[in-house]
């Protein structure tokens, strides 16, 4: 694949000949910190930043999304049929994402694009974007992404891979798709691919935090379900949606209907495993109506569920964003060790 | 009740409250007046508005 | 491919109270496209999304058998928002079908084999379709014995009563009604719970015998211990679950025990299978 | 703070030892800085993990709401208060509970370190108002803090200028609940905003939706909330939400004099009626 060199100074330029072909997302200053946005016509990706508050999972999967609109005036001849919501699925891009939220879209991807059914709207919207990344060079604390199957250079689900080395860019073209967002910004510059490998060492050298998984695949999901450390893990927990919102891999959703008049959308919104609504039935019975039963769910999905039900390693890709977060100071990095340590009495 | 909303932006004659009994139906009748009166010099409010459900 | 969220509309056709305190509903719906209802082909024990625009989905377990043409029906319970809306709607009205949703009752693979359905409460609907199913004629042939053990709260709370009426008129099926009390003096069926009356009414576990089992957590958790008292094998007793759901195409992610999804993967699972699952209100 | 530790370990470890509780809520060191982790040990031997310093923001009351066991809970001021409040509401018994008060110099801002944690700056009930046992001498209380200051600001401003300042306030806002759940006050088993029948607001991301959850929930602790701050605390976006609950707060204090969870002997003015209830507001 390709490699091109960006000089910075050529470097809003070529996001303003992308402007016509793409809608552009990428990371802006909002308020105290950084959030993906859609870039208005006079803003560029503000690639100075260690990591944003929000994954960018919201560029292809919205907090509130319309699915469909429906009249209920019984004139309307068409009432209570469910039309299509108007959606915008052109091409866009994400500019100057992290390696680790590319590869947690590729994992949310297999919940989303199976066998049997497709998600139209998610996967319309992934299918219609760009995934421009940008390595990591300078990790926070909490990032444990080399434990977790990824890496601050790792290329999964990305279409083209940045490196920052000083006054230019070199941009790794990874897919045809890379390929042709960097000829549509006109950067053609021949680049020197042998700076990936030494930067790759020395990024994966700065994450010095640790987390041990290798035993999770074999241990008994039983055996973990069962074991006696969740009361005592999910003490500290409120169960807010924060880590969940704030997760890359997350994609619980809800439906609902919204009316105003005779008019209506059926949306959906983000869900979340931690409220106790989520699980509750129609009879009042409820299967997680516990803090711990809810805690245990996220973890277990996250840890050993998934790893059982797709065989391609956790659903955490190490972003650190849930441990930063967490009002609580609930550490998934603690708590995979622990199951990962745990051996159930015989 | 009142003061937060009007804290929060709802104009003041929006939100009003008021004590009828069943048996003041005179009251009543002025109490109406005076709060339709006033809603209407008002006009529609158009902050308090889901935009979104709008929109699409 | 179909938008999978999105439902087939469909037109009320029939609407009639199926208990006596007026808290269950049998529905029927008719497609107002003729071409979705081969779409919405569907086997005994699946379920669908019904969809009212403006309320929302619920899902719910088909109470029509494959073999009946012409319509889908399906009984509800009156419990929250959308069910409530759907209890005050009216013939003749316009909603959505969203299906058929998860997996079936492996009758197909049953050929040969005797039957014992057991169920209890409203969860009697997909039980229903597969009696309905197993009794025709063309069918009823491929099996062996037919053994059926329905329990209610008291007689009013009984389902489909006519058919009940005309099935134990029939040779080919061994229907064993209970009711958990009453003051009816002219009951003439049994009185108890589902795993009593299971215990001294059920067939003996063979090779060849298979329970199907459907109703509330409560009689599940009591008659799995009975019947295997009765010594049915785990890959022997298949049973149909329920969880909140949304999505029912397994994406929305809170239907799940342990790694299954009960909408996509199930609703309907070995106890075998059910065994290897975590034990949710633990 | 290390003599604070010292004391409370000490306390904690005795009551544990002799059973007079079954257990001891109180903070464990944080794995990330600038956090330390609620906790509960059952254990005397566990003493050691008890931590106690300006990074101790939650509310710890919000960890014993309807707990049967008899229990040692380490309280600040703001604590202490709302162990009232839920006292007040029947949430615990006094005779469940063994105080151990902290006198509190207040909590560091979690994204600002230098300085106090906004509602701390202005706090004037530092120390504990209840409990059984003390871990340091009690210090002063501030005085001749403005407390409304920020209230005040807002009442200044006209009708849209209002409007405009809490939808940027709230614009960052993804309904994650932090703020409710680490509020002690927000103990109801179905909160407003799970009601489906009447469904009281929408569940998406609209503005109105997020502005109509917020006020609600205001109102909810009014005459109860204590400007603990444990919902800004609490927050992954950094929202000001104290800017609607102060805003009530103020006005039970200038109408009827009234500061939530002082003491267990007086009704709260809101679940209370007397003849002289000022009642501007009705027409």
């Amino acid at each position: 694949m390709k490699v091109i060199k960006i000089d910075k100074n050529t470097w809003a330029g070529g996001i303003d000949s992308l402007r016509s072909g793409y809608r552009l997302f990428g990371p802006v200053m909002q308020g105290d910190a950084h959030d993906y946005k859609e870039l208005t016509s006079d803003e560029t990706p503000d690639l100075a930043y260690t990591n944003t508050r929000l994954s960018p999972k919201s560029v292809v999967f919205p907090q509130s999304e319309p699915m469909f609109t429906y009249s209920l005036d019984e004139s309307d001849p068409e009432h209570h049929l469910l039309k299509d919501a108007p959606k915008d699925y052109s091409p866009r891009a994400v500019i100057g994402m992290r390696p680790c939220d590319a590869k947690a879209l590729a994992l949310v991807r297999m919940n989303f694009d199976t066998e049997e059914y497709r998600d139209p709207f998610w996967m319309n919207s992934y299918e219609a974007t760009t995934f421009v990344g940008l390595a990591c060079d300078n990790p926070c604390e909490t990032c444990f992404c080399t434990s977790a199957g990824c890496g601050p250079y790792h290329e999964e689900g990305l279409d083209v891979l940045l490196s920052d080395c000083g006054d230019a860019y070199v941009a790794k073209a990874l897919t045809e798709k890379g390929e042709t967002f960097l000829a549509a910004a006109g950067w053609a510059a021949e680049g020197d691919a042998s700076v990936f490998e030494p930067k790759k060492a020395e990024a994966e050298a700065k994450i010095t935090c640790k987390v041990d998984s290798s035993n999770l695949r074999d241990k008994s999901s039983l055996a973990l379900y069962d074991a006696p450390f969740w009361k005592e893990l999910s003490f500290a927990c409120i169960n807010c949606g924060t880590c969940t919102y704030t997760c890359p891999t997350c994609w619980c959703f809800d439906i609902q209907d919204e009316n105003k008049g005779n008019e209506g959308v059926r949306m959906r919104n983000w869900d979340s495993c931690m409220t106790s609504l989520f699980t509750l039935h129609g009879s009042g019975h409820n299967p997680r109506d516990q803090k711990h039963q809810r805690f245990r769910q996220r973890f277990m999905h996250k840890l050993k569920y998934f790893v059982d039900k797709y065989d391609k390693g956790l659903m955490c890709v190490g972003c650190g964003r849930c441990v930063q977060q967490c009002p609580a100071n609930i550490d998934i990095r603690s708590i995979c060790n622990k199951m990962n340590g745990y051996e159930a009495a015989s | 009740m009142k003061n937060l909303m009007e804290h929060m932006g709802v104009e003041p004659g929006r939100l009003q409250f008021s004590w009828i009994s069943s048996a003041e139906s005179t009251k009543f009748v002025d109490v109406v007046t005076k709060v339709t009166e006033s809603v209407k010099a008002l006009g529609p409010n158009t902050n308090y508005v889901k935009k979104s459900a709008a929109k699409v | 491919m179909q938008n999978p969220y999105k439902a087939y509309p469909v037109r009320i056709d029939d609407i009639q109270v199926a208990t006596a305190d007026k808290t269950l509903r049998t529905f029927k719906f008719v497609f107002l496209n003729p071409e979705d209802e081969e779409k919405f082909a569907y086997k005994v024990g699946q379920f669908a999304e019904l969809s009212i625009p403006g309320q929302g989905e619920i899902p719910i377990g088909i109470a029509s058998s494959p073999s009946e043409k012409g319509f889908v029906m399906f009984t509800v319970f009156r419990t929250g928002k959308v069910t409530a809306h759907l209890h005050n709607m009216k013939v003749g009205d316009i909603m959505g079908i969203r299906g058929p949703l998860g997996n079936w009752y492996p009758i197909e693979d049953l050929e040969g084999k005797n039957i014992v359905i057991i169920g209890a409460g409203f969860a009697f609907t997909t039980l229903r379709s597969t009696i309905k199913y197993l009794l025709e004629p063309e069918n009823r042939k491929r099996f062996g014995r037919l053994d059926v053990i329905y329990g209610a709260r008291n007689p009013g709370m009984i389902l489909y009563k006519d058919e009940l009426v005309e099935w134990e008129k029939r040779d080919d099926i061994n229907l064993n009604l209970t009711v958990d009390g009453t003051d009816d003096p002219d009951w003439k069926y049994h009185t108890g719970f589902v795993p009593t009356i299971t215990e001294t009414q059920a067939p003996q576990g063979d090779d060849d015998t298979y329970a199907i089992l459907c109703g509330p957590p409560m009689m599940l958790k009591f008659t799995k211990p009975v019947l295997d008292k009765l010594g049915y094998k785990a890959d022997h007793i298949i049973m149909s679950l329920e969880n909140r759901m949304k999505c029912g195409i397994g994406m929305c992610g809170r239907c799940n025990i342990g790694k299954e999804l009960v909408c996509k993967d199930g609703p309907v699972f070995t106890l075998d299978k059910l065994n290897e699952m975590p034990e949710e209100d633990q | 703070m290390e003599s604070y530790i010292g004391k409370i370990r000490e306390i904690s470890e005795r009551l544990l030892n002799d059973g007079t509780v079954e257990c001891v809520v109180g903070f464990r060191k944080g794995t990330v800085a600038l956090t330390n982790e609620p906790c509960m040990i059952t254990n005397a031997n566990d003493a050691e993990a008890l931590v106690w310093d300006e990074n101790c923001r939650l509310n710890l009351a919000n960890y014993i709401t309807g707990r049967k066991e008899k229990i040692a809970i380490i309280a600040k001021g703001c604590d202490s208060r709302n162990i009232v409040n839920h006292i007040i509401e029947n949430k615990i018994s006094r005779e469940q509970l063994v105080i151990i008060g902290v006198p509190c110099k207040g909590m560091v801002d979690k994204n600002n370190p230098e300085q106090l944690q906004a509602n701390c700056a202005t706090c004037t009930h530092r120390n504990p108002v209840i409990y059984d046992e003390l871990c340091a001498d009690l210090v002063e209380e501030q005085k001749d803090v403005d407390r409304y200051e920020d209230v005040r600001k807002v009442e200044a401003m006209d009708t849209q200028e209002k409007w405009a300042f809490f939808e940027d306030l709230l614009s960052g806002c993804t309904r994650c609940y932090a703020c409710k759940n680490a509020c002690p006050l927000c103990y109801c088993p179905t909160c407003f905003v799970d009601e489906s029948q009447p469904q009281w607001v929408g569940k998406g991301t609209d503005p109105i939706d997020i502005r109509t959850y917020h006020f609600l929930r205001a109102y909810h602790c009014s005459g109860r909330c204590t400007d603990c701050g444990a919902c800004e605390a609490a927050c992954p976006q950094n929202i000001k939400m104290r800017n609607f609950t102060k805003k009530l707060e103020k006005d039970c204090f200038d109408l009827y004099g009234w500061e939530a969870g002082l003491t267990v002997d007086q009704r709260p003015p809101l679940d209370s009626f007397k003849l002289d209830d000022p009642e501007k507001f009705i027409m």
